[in-house]
């Protein structure tokens, strides 16, 4: 009755065979930090099971403006990524060190929030994600990817996300019930673009646990736009971003303080750019 | 004091090697050959009718040994503290009429691995008829006459010589009220914790050529794990032997008897070595924990910060189960109204149940939660009546020589030296009335 | 019942065992090969108990299928030194009292090698920060933080 | 944002042993033809060090060095009755045990020795594995010769059989009158906090506590009791709870992700002074320092919040939700 086959493709070709061969019954796993655990738990009871992890999907690659990360980079490889600051600077404070070679991006991009870290600075950096079948390769917006409305098809996989080499000052903050390792009560990444006058010229605010997936809080970004930094549009900003996000309430924050910490945290975030 | 030899050294732990290697020898490192695996079918529902229970999908599944019901057990109602003469049983080992909690053992699952011991449990649960009924959750609600009674014997509360609660009456408390120049009021309230060792529960028994059975458990007390289990196998405790002594962190969490009757029935059942392990999830959830406890304190005190009425409710919530919360609550009784010199007491300390996991033994129970409210009642106090903390802390710390609530002489009391030394250590300058105290300066009579 | 065969290098030995596909690094270390220092604390990757090095990184056995370590080097507490030749963390974390149960230790000094062996000059947040996975419920920690700072500072003065 | 501090200060009792007492421990000491003393308890280990304190106190008792003594516990087969690990009660109960039957088997031991040495059983003394007489340090045989010729040429034992036990107290159910405690402990905790007033979190930046324990059996395993409870408590005050939303039901914490305590990240500055003044009843005056260390952190926390911020947070655990309602109702001047 148990895992009658466990595969670890060799490439994506043959991840991708397999997983026409076999449909939905095989269970897909990046790092198998969540999908394990749920295996240990009895939640899931899979009889074939395969992993990415050795199907040649990790590395990033910067080619023309562009940082390409593998799906199965791990998130201590990004936390090491200089080119992208934003990104590295939210996954060392993801999990705990060995959480952190074990999950990878891709694989963090289907997780429900508010452990599905990785999307904030994501979003914030304008990705997209390319998912492959044997059929065709296709790219899709971060955004509309995690909001369901182009979502992976049961014969495809993520094989990478693309993240533009973004202009503009950036800031993540992410609090818990603790210091770290722990689920978020609330990330924000932001990212900013001034002209010379100091006027705003592009915004991009991505919320975490602020809703069932990761979010951009457009409200906000449009409250910045064509505006200076100051307390007031700032304050502003964080007033949208309370109002446009739709939090959830578990056992470690009720929606009402979600939301609370929303304001607080896009104000901190902006105004930790401004400064 | 006098200087001793070896006692008062800081010498090195005996087991430390052991830890530091990885050799010490947990429950969880016993192995037998052919031994098989214990998983347990737990209630979905926080109350309910067992209306069915079909276990024959899940033993027709290749590599299930047994599955264990009810009816396996020999004495299938105990309650643990029925050794020191708490009464009457109330829990069964595996429910068959009704369920009480949440996770509360219906059957359990023996088999070849713990992975098809897992799944066959998940079927029996998919399988079993339950009619839900409303719980009841809120202890102020457990204790109304409307409240439907959970219980037995009628109501929601354990029976103390035919009360529903612990009392202490010391002195005339309204009285004291009468005389005070504030009245000081808090309530209180602490939320269900769990112990949350690193080693969850584990139990591997061996049956014996012999016909004994040996049992290998992380209790915090064996014999008294043995005697039980010998009771609810309706055994002699002879035919028992219990190694144990090493646990990875128990915390009160390991003294529930709750791992080893059913693990010792599946060996005796099967004729094969069983493991039974807790998952982390069953640890939280289903596991004993500290008790909620709502204290509501009324004191009257003097301008001059003597505190001399105080008058205490505590309600206590046991969960589904005794387990070890009537004791508790006769402890927490007599801790109720701290290490303060009080001439009048009144608590009213009630054991309450409820439809939710049994609370029980926890490091410090039945104190732990009257410090808190203690303590947070004194500063209340300090600053209703504009003292310092420490003050109305030093001028009310009992002494020795003095009566307690409990009617014991206070004799090894040192309240007034620890705050003296933690002033000391923080830095924070006493003034010298107050570092002229010594919990020796009361001489037979209230100067006060 | 299915089994595949997996090979890898265990604490210096090449090591192959056949086990059910889907089994954790866990389990084949505990159960197949009854090296026991590696513990089952929670299964769901919160506590670190289960943490070994692999390729000289920490990981969580509970969470890694075996497979996956296949052609790699795993490094559990017994690989690092036993009794009589403790290493350098070992003979610390005995000097400090930082193992009160022992249930967490394990992982704790796989934990605090990884680190040295990256940082052998680690400050205290970045002890503190290499162990935050893993929990110890007895010791508040300091007693651990204070054997690894020794420990680091016995290493350097060797090297 | 503005972060306030705040000090608060905590005092308690702790009682040891069980509630109204009826909680023995027994203990069994035999001296082996070498030597050796082996020590049979069915007492647990879970961490707080019982195997090390006992084998101080069976070594003082008996006056061998620590390592002729071995501690076996946890075997029924092997070992008498004991209660159990729990209400702070090992040291205190199993030590006075321990001391009981270690008396016993010097007896015996210095009985032999009397007759190899051809002095009175109450001239001898015992220290550091050697017997001697009184005053005459050179008439002295090894407790290894005593034991060989006890064995071999004497034929007789050198064992002991010691239980500790406080009678059961009545209570009175009309007044609560009773015997609950065979000795208190006390300590008094300060805690410095740090709170947000914009997220309500709480940040403890130090604990320092004042114990008094009775005498200590090994300080730094005092040490470490101090700390671990230090933080135990830390985290009952402001983490823990498996009832999130107590008394509801929802949210039932299944996993460290969803109940949190604290890692090495989380911890604060810890300093801690130990008085002793030895109880009457205890071995060597032990009081015992088990549980009490997890509870003066948690009202002293709650009292520094108090300090900094102004809010009573009476509903554990306080969560940063609670501090930060409790400040929006204070400024709604609730």
């Amino acid at each position: 009755m148990s895992v009658t086959d466990f595969f670890v493709p060799r490439s994506l070709d043959e991840a991708l065979s397999l997983l026409a061969e076999r449909g939905s019954d095989l269970l897909v796993m990046g790092g198998g930090t969540v999908m394990m655990r749920m295996v240990n738990d009895g939640l899931l009871f899979p009889r074939q099971a395969m992993s990415l992890r050795r199907a040649g999907l990790d590395g990033v690659r910067s080619a023309n403006n562009r940082v390409e990360i593998g799906a199965t980079t791990s998130i201590a490889r990004l936390s090491q990524l200089d080119a992208v600051p934003l990104l590295a600077q939210a996954a060392r404070l993801f999990g705990g060190p060995a959480i952190r070679h074990m999950a990878t991006v891709g694989g963090n991009l289907f997780v429900p929030q508010p452990a599905g870290d990785m999307a904030v600075p994501l979003l914030a950096l304008d990705a997209e994600v390319e998912l492959a079948s044997v059929k065709k390769r296709r790219r899709a917006r971060l955004d509309a990817f995690l909001a369901g409305q182009s979502a992976r098809a049961d014969d495809e996989l993520l094989t990478a996300i693309h993240v533009p080499v973004a202009a503009g000052r950036s800031a993540y903050l992410r609090m818990g019930r603790r210091e770290a390792n722990t689920p978020s009560i609330v990330a924000v990444a932001v990212r900013v673009l001034t002209a010379k006058d100091g006027t705003c010229t592009e915004a991009r605010i991505a919320l975490g646990a602020a809703r069932l997936y990761a979010m951009r809080a457009s409200q906000a970004e449009a409250a910045l736009v064509g505006r200076r930094l100051d307390a007031s549009s700032i304050d502003e900003a964080a007033q949208m971003a309370m109002g446009e996000c739709d939090p959830f309430t578990d056992a470690l924050a009720s929606a009402w303080y979600r939301r609370k910490m929303v304001g607080v945290h896009v104000r901190r975030a902006l105004e930790q750019v401004v400064n | 004091m006098k200087q001793l030899g070896i006692v008062g050294q800081s010498v090195k732990r005996r087991d430390g090697v052991g830890h530091v290697t990885g050799q010490t020898q947990y429950v969880d490192d016993v192995f037998y050959p052919n031994m098989l695996w214990l998983q347990m079918v737990r209630s979905p529902v926080a109350r309910g009718k067992i209306r069915r229970i079909d276990t024959s999908r899940a033993e027709a599944m290749p590599g299930v040994a047994a599955v264990i019901t009810a009816q396996d057990v020999p004495n299938n109602w105990y309650t643990i503290l029925c050794l020191i003469g708490i009464e009457p049983n109330d829990e069964p080992v595996l429910a068959h009429e009704e369920v009480m909690y949440e996770g509360e053992p219906i059957c359990a699952v023996v088999a070849e691995t713990e992975d098809i011991a897992r799944e066959a449990a998940a079927q029996i649960l998919l399988d079993l008829d339950i009619e839900e009924q409303p719980p009841v959750l809120d202890v102020e609600y457990a204790i109304r006459p409307e409240a439907p009674a959970i219980k037995k014997w009628g109501n929601n509360t354990f029976m103390y010589d035919g009360m529903n609660h612990r009392r202490l009456r010391f002195g005339d408390v309204e009285a004291g009220f009468a005389q005070a120049d504030y009245i000081v009021e808090g309530t209180y309230q602490l939320s269900p914790i769990e112990h949350a060792p690193i080693e969850t529960h584990v139990c591997v028994v061996k049956p014996e050529p012999d016909g004994r059975l040996t049992v290998h458990t992380n209790t915090q007390a064996l014999y008294f794990t043995m005697d039980n289990t010998a009771i609810i196998l309706k055994v002699p405790s002879n035919r028992l032997r219990m190694i144990g002594g090493t646990v990875g962190g128990g915390f009160g969490g390991k003294v529930d008897v709750i791992t080893e009757p059913i693990t010792c029935i599946a060996a005796m059942k099967t004729r094969r070595p069983v493991k039974w392990r807790w998952s982390r999830e069953e640890e939280f959830r289903y596991s004993s924990t500290r008790a909620a406890v709502k204290m509501e304190y009324k004191d009257g005190v003097m301008k001059d910060g003597r505190i001399v009425a105080r008058k205490v409710r505590s309600l206590q919530d046991a969960g589904a189960y005794h387990r070890h919360s009537p004791y508790g609550v006769q402890k927490h009784m007599a801790n109720l109204p701290g290490p303060y010199n009080i001439p009048n007491v009144w608590v009213d300390a009630y054991c309450v149940y409820t439809n939710r996991q049994p609370s029980s033994a926890m490091r410090g129970f039945g104190v732990t939660e009257a410090s808190f409210a203690i303590e947070v009642q004194m500063d209340r106090i300090a600053r209703t009546i504009g003292m310092d903390p420490w003050e109305i802390r030093l001028i009310n710390a009992y002494r020795n020589g003095q009566m307690r609530p409990v009617r014991k002489i206070v004799e090894d009391a040192t309240l007034v030296e620890t705050l003296q030394a933690a002033a000391q250590l923080v830095g924070h300058e006493l003034p010298e009335h107050l570092r002229a105290m010594s919990s020796d300066d009361y001489h037979g009579r209230d100067e006060r | 019942m299915a089994t595949i065969t997996v090979t890898f290098q265990l604490n210096g030995k090449t090591t192959a065992l056949a086990v059910e596909p889907l089994t954790t690094l866990r389990t084949a270390l505990r159960e197949h090969l009854h090296l026991h220092a590696t513990k089952a604390g929670c299964g769901q990757g919160g506590c670190g108990s289960c943490t070994v090095l692999v390729d000289g990184e920490p990981i969580l056995s509970c969470l890694l299928p075996v497979a996956l370590v296949e052609g790699q080097s795993v490094t559990t507490l017994e690989g690092i030194g036993g009794p009589g030749e403790l290493h350098p963390l070992q003979a610390a974390f005995y000097d400090h009292f930082a193992a009160q149960c022992g249930y967490c230790t394990s992982g704790m000094i796989l934990a605090a090698k990884a680190l040295l062996d990256r940082n052998p000059t680690p400050s205290r947040e970045e002890i503190m920060e290499a162990l935050s996975g893993n929990l110890c419920r007895c010791t508040g920690y300091l007693p651990i933080i204070e054997a690894i700072e020794d420990a680091a500072r016995q290493m350097e003065a060797v090297v | 944002m503005t972060i306030h501090r705040g000090r608060g200060i905590a005092s308690v009792n702790y009682p040891t042993g069980m509630n109204l007492g009826g909680d023995p421990s027994q203990a069994l000491i035999f001296c082996q033809p070498t030597g050796g003393f082996s020590v049979k308890l069915a007492s647990t280990d879970l961490g707080q060090g019982l195997k090390t304190v006992i084998g101080q106190i069976a070594a003082e008792t008996l006056g061998v060095p620590l390592d002729m003594v071995v501690i076996d516990t946890g075997d029924t087969d092997s070992a008498p009755h004991c209660m159990g690990t729990f209400a702070s009660r090992g040291t205190h109960r199993i030590g006075n045990a321990v001391i009981m039957a270690a008396k016993e088997a010097k007896k015996a031991l210095l009985e032999v020795a009397a007759e190899e040495l051809e002095a009175a059983p109450e001239d001898l003394v015992v220290a550091d594995g050697e017997v001697y007489v009184k005053g005459m340090p050179s008439r002295k045989k090894s407790v290894f010769d005593v034991a060989l010729a006890a064995h071999f040429k004497h034929g007789k034992t050198i064992s002991g059989r010691g239980i500790f036990m406080k009678p059961k107290s009545p209570i009175d159910p009309e007044t609560g009158a009773c015997d609950p405690d065979s000795t208190e402990a006390h300590a008094t905790t300060v805690a410095d906090v740090e709170v947000d007033d914009e997220t309500g979190e709480v940040r403890v930046v130090r604990l320092s506590s004042a114990y008094e324990v009775g005498r200590q059996v090994n300080p730094e395993m005092v040490r470490g009791q101090i700390v671990g409870g230090s933080v135990m408590g830390m985290a009952h005050a402001l983490m823990e709870t498996v009832f999130p939303y107590y008394p509801s039901l929802e949210h039932h914490t299944g996993s460290f992700s969803e109940y949190i305590i604290p890692t090495a990240m989380d911890v604060p500055e810890i300093q801690s002074v130990v008085l002793e003044y030895p109880s009457s009843n205890g071995p060597y005056g032990v009081k015992g320092v088990g549980e009490m260390t997890a509870n003066s952190p948690i009202p002293a926390i709650v009292n520094a919040i108090y300090d900094a911020v102004g809010v009573w947070i009476t509903d554990l655990p306080v969560t940063p939700e609670k501090v930060l309602r409790a400040l929006e109702q204070k400024a709604a001047g609730n």
